[in-house]
């Protein structure tokens, strides 16, 4: 690796956090200033869920979960904010008289608010990660058990009405710390708060990619028991990058609730946990840049292609998956480094043919005796 | 070297999002307590009827789980705008409308109302089916100060300056059914429901008028919207041998509860179902196993009244039809005309002009169910009360008639076994 | 660093009712190279397993006082044991600088793995001398050939400063200067390090091997130097059951066979 | 006894779907590593095939016989077509089948919608599948005693095509070791398009039993592909037994579960019971234990 390489990469996040700090608040629309809002949120998820499944090889198809631990503490907040010292409408049909639920309580507090979206991920995906990588669960069955995981939590909400909303989920937030949400100063307020954390996190995984931890982590995803070999515990290696990517994804899902206006149990479903990682495929799941752009382009796809094809969006999305996964497993981003590449060092062997290449061969499972 | 110089880079961009960040915390934006209320900082709308049309956006899923039902709702909003146009527009402008997918996803129904509002500039949004969709688009109406006419029954308990609901609220489908009921001699009553807000709700609503009817609750049982197996909750309806079964289940979980209740033995002559979900275009899914039982609407097909026929020959005739026609349609029908009606009782497309007349006249309109009349006060219309048995052809014979029509009453105020605790921190807690 | 002794005693491993490993006890010393042969299925992969914690088994395996078997993977190589692999096994995605700088990297404080590597270790700067991989430091480690990816392994063990060094047919593949070359590498090591090296090929176990261990259907079946072994009546009708017509003599002279060597490879799995 | 016996009952009538959703998972999944989350979308088409052969044959009692074997053909077609339009070009990388199928599950998702009424369409039950008998006591659907002999006829077929047909043999011998058999002669090409073409067809059989269960429409693949996914992992690896308890234990525990509290808890107990499971056993009931790791 050329030191050129990480350096072109910090230019490229100073000119993203320019568009999108800079130059979109200023020629965007409110609407369409939302809606990259709402982009920004998912990207957040993507850029995490690169890190877990492009550079660490864990197919999180549970990003679901950590996003609705973000969402839901935001939205308690904001729930609670927009109520006043009372109850929240949607739970005084059951019992008017009852109380507030107790876990509903401590998020009156902003600080509370505001630490668990930090903490709570970072708890459930330590728990959860430590239990499925001490055990060696990787593979399809990870992304199996993610995946049910968020069902289950889907179901559970859906069913809990009088406790989170449930399928209607909690929406009708009229305040954000204070602030009016539906003033459109304080939108814009928002839609920066979510880009400035995108570019924070794209920030942190390319120190990550950059430092021995990212290497270590492709070494991981790429032969498990080598690493073992080597004397490390390959279970914390994978810990660290899970947990991180939950906290990415409790960041989206806690910014996606003031700037979307409502969460929901879809939200965090199998469905809308599987479209997360569909921009991430398509962008490239192992680059730097490639889950952010990918996500984007998916929410861009939902909202103008959707608008204009209804019908056909949905052929997109699903001939999207099959023909980047089949011949570009790496990825759109792929492409393009391929290209530049074979442009830079004509005659050598490029480098994404290489791990083109790596990536096509069989994962080692365990060490082949 | 180069290392050291790029984290003191990465520190600086830290430092500039913090930067802008903090000027625009302390430069402008309302904050709470500012006196400002909220729906004045809507901006001016950007709706520009000059011309010789006007935009009105259709906003339904075309796409994913709910598109099985909101499709019939698009298409026949398609063709009461058409009727419109062919009649002459409204005020003299033709309906030019902008569909838009809701995709069965809330967060998109937030984003395709802000956009037909905004980009769009429609005078109106029409559409949504479940309540999330509806929740996710109160918000996004009231902040542009929209209007949005929601075309389903729901579980009431809701009023919104900017909503209108042409379907029926709780005291025009569920307390009717109960009134049903107990004018059969139901003694047990069994509630089987989806689990979600709709059916937890109505049934909250019933076991408190059951009480006052003297019907006795002998189970309540909730199943996942998306799962289709009933075995096991039909296994306990068996054992706690009800009258009659209220059913408050949406979608095609219904037919896998009929077909459970037929494999257990259960018979319409014995243990009938009345159901709040079930309409014209539900039924062929379940084939002839749904015959017998009933159903609560404030629309049937079978309906004898002056213009329910030009409405289903129409339809019948409309490219994409189903062929049959049902409540929530009928609704979506009603939707579009009551607007024509109130604008041109208005004079104008102005939101607040059309509130203001909604409030100053009694808006009608001569539907396929009645002639309904505009609540002004709560958004709702006055609906008769019907109980259709399905017959062989799927089609609902009308059994039972509210005979006049039912005023909407959202929160239930005219109820007086409904507590009045409860009903106060609902009308508090909804503004 | 002094490396004890590695002393295995009455080592069993069994899968689900079929015993791979059966009593097998060796010991390794300073200054030997050790060879562990025998036909295919004799259980010699499965007792470098076993040693390393790879796989479940009942007996004894300690370097000096400190008892291996029981411990979990990587804590038996934090104890010092280091181990390659028959096929190859190196991160192919990664550089071969970045391939070492992993294995270096047990000895670091885990938050220095957040930053990012500047220069070259010591350590990794002396493994990639004594390896001749010094011009190939930049080079994606799936491209190297077969014989420098085995070189690049034991480069990892000696940078990760393992006092035994556990390898499976290191020289599977390489031609006849690489096998040399990679023989007296060993040779040099064992005055450091505790070298077990599990071969097939006869040729390289005379032409290096200090003492030999014969396994057989899980069991010890010979031990001593070459020629000890050599000259042992049952080594002799051992290798003449399995080999068939081949003369005992024969088979320990046959230089190499790569494709026998690769066939067995996936059969000697249980 | 009547708070255990119906939901042991009715339990199993649940695992037997559950089984027969899972069987052909187990093949593809458990032989193959192929992960298709299509195979909804095949149980949907099985259950499509059902109701267009009762628009040609009338009767009920005669479609449902009728339409078993026929969803079994068009079923595993359509995933031959699979398997040889996209799946084999995947073998090397597992993981990447998922989401390759995904996006083929959305497709088949959309087309039905549009092709097919959007309410769904009905799928009449036969006459003799009306009425109750009475085991220890109790009336049990016939439907529920159908589907579990349903189950356990697949069950027996595909365990006697594996153990005793030349093409049984030759499957099992590649799982095993797929250079060695392709050595020793075997096409690995033909059988893995073979053991698509069975796992895709049980899934239409699955299709059939469910039409009668619950609605035939475009989402209903969907309920059962994650616990049929969760009923093979648990139950190990190419493990017929193991689907075979697994399935059982699941539509059994779901059914008390349904006893207990409500139906949505019990779908969230039965999840959780799996995902603790497998987090304990992370290869499942049963495995073939070898000297590499799960």
């Amino acid at each position: 690796m050329t030191k050129l390489k990480p350096r072109l990469s910090l230019l490229g996040i100073g000119v993203f956090a320019v568009l999108l700090l800079g130059v979109a608040p200023v020629v965007l629309t409110d609407h369409w200033l939302g809606n990259l809002g709402k982009y920004c949120c998912w990207a957040i998820a993507a850029v995490g869920i690169g890190l877990a499944w492009g550079r660490g090889g864990m197919l999180v198809m549970g990003q679901g979960v950590f996003f609705a631990l973000g969402a839901y503490s935001m939205a308690m907040h904001l729930t609670l904010e927009s109520a006043g010292d009372g109850v929240p409408g949607f739970m005084v049909l059951y019992d008017p008289l009852a109380p507030l639920p107790a876990f509903w309580e401590p998020f009156r507090s902003p600080a509370f608010t505001l630490a668990a979206v930090v903490l709570l991920p970072v708890i459930a995906a330590g728990i959860l990660g430590f239990a499925l990588f001490k055990r060696r669960v990787k593979g399809a069955y990870f992304a199996i058990l993610t995946q049910a995981l968020t069902v289950a939590l889907a179901t559970l909400i859906s069913s809990t009405i009088r406790e989170t909303g449930g399928d209607t989920g909690l929406s009708d937030f009229k305040y954000f710390f204070g602030f009016v949400l539906n003033d459109p100063a304080n939108r814009t307020l928002v839609y920066l708060i979510a880009a400035g954390l995108l570019v924070v996190c794209l920030l942190v995984v390319w120190q990550l990619y950059r430092s021995r931890f990212g290497e270590l982590l492709v070494a991981t995803r790429d032969a498990e028991e080598r690493v073992r070999f080597l004397g490390y515990d390959p279970a914390n290696i994978k810990l660290v990058a899970f947990v991180i990517s939950a906290l990415m994804a409790s960041i989206a899902g806690a910014m996606f609730v003031p700037i979307v206006g409502i969460i929901t149990p879809a939200e965090i479903g199998a469905a809308a946990s599987i479209l997360m990682i569909a921009g991430v495929a398509l962008g490239g799941r192992a680059s730097l840049f490639g889950p952010a752009l990918g996500a984007m382009a998916v929410g861009w796809g939902q909202s103008s292609l959707g608008s204009a094809w209804p019908d056909g969006w949905t052929y997109i999305l699903g001939l999207l998956f099959v023909v980047v996964i089949l011949f570009f497993p790496k990825g759109l981003s792929s492409v393009l480094g391929r290209f530049t590449a074979a442009r830079r060092s004509p005659g050598e062997r490029p480098p994404a043919a290489v791990s083109a290449e790596a990536t096509a061969a069989p994962e080692l499972e365990g060490v082949k005796a | 070297m180069t290392t050291t110089r790029n984290r003191r880079r990465s520190l600086a961009a830290t430092g500039a999002i913090a930067t802008v960040v903090a000027l625009v915390l302390a430069g402008c934006g309302a904050r709470a307590g500012d006196g400002q209320p909220a729906a004045a900082s809507a901006g001016p709308s950007c709706v520009d009827t000059s011309g010789s049309t006007v935009k009105l956006g259709f906003l339904n899923s075309l796409t994913g789980g709910m598109a099985i039902s909101e499709k019939t709702v698009s298409n026949v909003l398609h063709m009461a705008a058409d009727e419109i146009n062919a009649g002459g527009g409204i005020l003299g402008k033709k309906i030019e409308y902008v569909q838009e997918d809701g995709a069965t996803d809330w967060p998109t129904f937030a984003e395709k109302a802000g956009k037909l509002l905004t980009q769009d500039c429609v005078a109106a949004i029409f559409g949504g089916w479940t309540s999330s969709s509806r929740k996710a688009v109160k918000p996004v109406v009231e902040k542009h100060n929209g209007l949005f006419f929601y075309p389903v029954q729901y579980e009431g308990l809701e009023a919104s300056p900017n909503i209108y609901y042409t379907g029926a609220t709780t005291n025009q489908q569920i307390i009717p059914a109960m009134d049903f009921l107990a004018s059969k001699g139901v003694k047990r009553l069994f509630l089987a429901g989806s689990d979600y807000v709709f059916p937890r709700t109505a049934n909250a609503i019933i076991k408190l008028y059951a009480a006052k009817l003297g019907i006795e609750i002998v189970g309540e049982e909730y199943v996942p919207l998306d799962k289709d197996d009933w075995t096991s909750q039909v296994a306990k309806i068996v054992a706690a041998k009800p009258d009659f079964i209220f059913n408050t289940i949406n979608g095609s979980s219904n037919v896998g509860f009929i077909k459970a209740y037929y494999d257990a033995g259960l018979k319409a002559a014995t243990t009938p179902i009345i159901s709040v979900s079930i309409a014209e275009e539900e039924a062929p899914a379940m084939g002839h196993e749904v015959t017998g039982h009933y159903a609560s609407w404030n629309y049937f097909q079978s309906l004898k009244t002056p213009t329910n026929p030009k409405f289903i020959q129409s339809w019948k005739a409309y490219p994409n039809s189903s062929g049959v026609t049902s409540d929530p349609m009928e609704a979506a029908y009603i939707s579009l005309y009551l607007y024509k009606a109130l604008v041109e009782a208005a004079g104008s497309f102005d939101v607040d002009k059309v509130n203001a007349a909604a409030r100053s006249k009694p808006i009608t309109f001569d539907a396929p169910e009645g002639t309904v009349t505009l609540n002004g006060e709560n958004h709702h219309i006055s609906k008769p009360g019907h109980i259709g048995q399905i017959n062989a052809q799927n089609q609902f014979d009308i059994v039972w008639s509210s005979g006049k029509f039912i005023e909407p009453d959202p929160f239930l105020k005219g109820y007086d076994w409904f507590p009045a605790a409860t009903r106060d921190q609902l009308v508090k807690s909804a503004g | 660093m002094t490396a004890a002794s590695l002393v295995v005693k009455d080592l069993h491993v069994e899968f689900s009712g079929f015993v791979a490993v059966d009593g097998v006890s060796f010991d390794a010393h300073l200054g030997e190279v050790r060879f562990l042969i025998g036909p295919n299925g004799a259980g010699k992969t499965t007792c470098i397993d076993a040693i390393t914690g790879l796989s479940k088994a009942a007996g004894s395996a300690r370097i000096g006082e400190q008892e291996l078997l029981g411990r979990p993977v990587h804590k038996i190589v934090r104890l010092g044991v280091g181990r390659t692999f028959q096929t190859a096994s190196v991160f192919d995605e990664l550089s071969v600088l970045q391939n070492l700088d992993i294995a270096a990297g047990r000895h670091r404080p885990s938050v220095s793995l957040l930053r990012t590597r500047r220069g070259v270790d010591p350590a990794i700067a002396q493994a990639l001398e004594e390896t001749g991989l010094a011009d190939e430091i930049a080079t994606p480690a799936g491209i190297l050939s077969h014989g420098q990816k085995q070189w690049l392994e034991i480069a990892m063990l000696l940078v990760q400063d393992a006092r035994v060094l556990l390898l499976d047919e290191p020289v599977a593949g390489m031609s006849q200067d690489e096998r040399t070359a990679t023989g007296e590498l060993l040779q040099r090591l064992a005055a450091k390090r505790i070298v077990l090296v599990v071969e097939h090929d006869m040729d390289f176990m005379r032409r290096f091997a200090t003492r030999v261990t014969v396994l057989h259907q899980g069991r010890v079946l010979s031990q001593g130097s070459v020629a000890d072994v050599q000259a042992d009546g049952k080594v002799q009708e051992v290798y003449l059951g399995t080999a068939g017509a081949a003369t005992t003599a024969d088979m320990l002279a046959v230089p190499d066979l790569p494709g026998v060597a690769a066939g067995t490879q996936k059969q000697e799995v249980d | 006894m009547d708070a255990l016996i119906p939901p042991l009952l009715n339990g199993s009538a649940q695992g037997a779907l559950l089984l027969l959703a899972a069987l052909g998972l187990s093949l593809t999944f458990g032989q193959m590593g192929v992960i298709n989350m299509a195979h909804g979308e095949f149980l949907m088409i099985g259950a499509f095939t059902a109701y267009l052969v009762q628009q040609v044959v009338h009767s009920a009692n005669l479609s449902v016989p009728v339409a078993l074997p026929v969803a079994f053909l068009v079923a595993g077609l359509l995933g031959l077509l699979l398997e040889v339009g996209i799946i084999q070009w995947m073998y090397r990388r597992p993981l990447d089948t998922l989401l390759v199928t995904v996006g083929v599950s959305l497709i088949l998702q959309q087309a039905a919608l549009q092709v097919f009424p959007s309410q769904g369409v009905p799928v009449q039950k036969p006459d003799w599948l009306d009425g109750q008998v009475n085991i220890l006591g109790y009336e049990w659907p016939l439907r529920q005693v159908f589907t579990i002999l349903l189950a356990a006829v697949c069950v027996a077929a595909l365990g006697a095509w594996l153990k005793y047909s030349s093409f049984g043999r030759r499957i099992r011998a590649t799982v095993q070791n797929r250079d060695l058999a392709e050595t020793a002669g075997i096409s690995t090409r033909t059988v893995d398009r073979l053991t698509f073409f069975i796992g895709s067809g049980l899934a239409g059989v699955a299709g059939v039993a469910a039409s009668l269960i619950g609605g035939t429409n475009s989402q209903m693949g969907m309920q059962y592909i994650i616990p049929a996914f969760l009923v093979v992992a648990a139950g190990g690896i190419g493990q017929l037994k193991g689907t075979i308890i697994a399935a059982w234990a699941v539509g059994v525990s779901l059914s008390y579960f349904a006893d207990w509290t409500t139906g949505s808890l019990a779908q969230v107990l039965a999840l959780m019971l799996v995902i603790v499971f497998l987090q304990l056993r992370p290869q499942g009931l049963f495995t073939v234990r070898t000297r590499s790791l799960v």
